[in-house]
């Protein structure tokens, strides 16, 4: 099983990825979309990343997400470059024969993401103001919550 | 033996630069030393490095401590805490 | 916010539903699709259900998800009939600003959907036999895990 | 007082119905003795009625324990545990 890991600008097709998935009948697939949020006076998100460690970054995450649950398939795709709101950011997904397993390594690969790949987000308001995302003690939380499974 | 370097995010930002290759003293051994040792250049770089507790560090372009040794290592990438996802 | 809840015999299209889910910019979609196993000797699938009860029992589950998470939307799929191997059995999904919302919305009307809506599974294999499908004692455990929560 | 039976599954194939409208006897007046009234019956009927703890029921559409009254009751339905998903 070889995870599909891509850091591109471009946009992905959903579908594509998601049939991708499908193949084999695995009999469970998990996917996460995150997308730029509407909201406020958010004009775009800038993503800057370090291009010489991210796809072994994101290799690693899968890998590990790989040798802890029974899963056919796996695929972390993540953007770069200017989005505006409504874009979608990134896309993570599972294929396994139960569906615990393809939902907990899904859970899991957006988890790690969020701390141990290195992308840094910029958001730009409407009236010219432009700040770096702080990182949330939130997400620490959540990827500390895996140690104990 | 020169290191490269490598500033993501505000921290390029504030020093002005991607990155840039150093020759730092024997005595600068890890890479909290080699944080002290910039951040004394004054200007973007004391601003950049004012507060380690706000970075973090790859070694090598792996995820790794400030108490990390320098020897042998050939690229160091600083940056603040990761946002992607 | 009204979810999307169907059952139907035909095919959906994920890439409709995910663009569903996307629209408006929520922050977070999160999925499952359930697929019928390439396996063993299995040539087909057949889904009966309770066609009076099963929308209420759907937007029941939908309805308690919306109250437990802060979800944008959501959206529940379920296939009746024969589905052989390969073929989309079921598409749950959810909306929200927060990945860990809609991950765990998702993942509750999955975990729910296997034990409080009224659809059997018979299996039909190629020597002509078919049995009904046994309930799973790992899916009441996997219910009662939200009691908790 | 007519109730409308549904058998689903197992259940149905036992019995060979779909579903039938019944009259039970007054003191038949919980889930639990319609299904032991039903089995008295023979034949498919005890045969799908025979170990009540492999049933499942629904009461007017809602999932319902054996021991709901049958007072006011229209629609009864008799199935295996459910495995849809």
């Amino acid at each position: 099983m070889k995870p599909v890991i891509r850091v591109q600008a471009d946009d992905f097709d959903p579908a594509a990825e998601a049939a991708r998935l499908e193949a084999g009948g695995p009999g469970a697939v998990a996917t996460f979309t995150g997308i730029v949020r509407r909201e406020g006076d958010l004009v775009a998100m800038e993503l800057e990343h370090y291009p010489a460690m991210t796809e072994r970054a994101l290799a690693k995450i899968a890998a590990d997400a790989a040798s802890r649950w029974a899963v056919t398939a796996l695929t972390i795709i993540h953007r770069v470059g200017r989005l505006t709101p409504g874009a979608r950011i990134v896309f993570v997904g599972a294929a396994a024969k139960h569906r615990g397993d393809a939902i907990e390594a899904m859970h899991f690969m957006i988890d790690w993401l969020k701390t141990d790949a290195p992308f840094w987000k910029r958001e730009q308001f409407a009236d010219g103001r432009s700040d770096w995302v702080e990182a949330r003690e939130g997400d620490s939380a959540a990827r500390a919550r895996w140690a104990g499974k | 033996m020169a290191i490269e370097l490598l500033y993501f995010a505000w921290v390029r930002e504030a020093i002005g630069l991607d990155g840039e290759t150093v020759e730092p003293p024997k005595e600068v051994d890890t890479v909290a030393k080699l944080v002290d040792w910039l951040a004394g250049r004054g200007d973007g770089y004391s601003e950049a490095f004012a507060d380690p507790s706000r970075l973090r560090v790859a070694v090598d372009q792996r995820f790794a401590g400030f108490d990390t040794t320098l020897e042998g290592v050939r690229e160091i990438a600083l940056f603040p805490p990761v946002t992607g996802g």
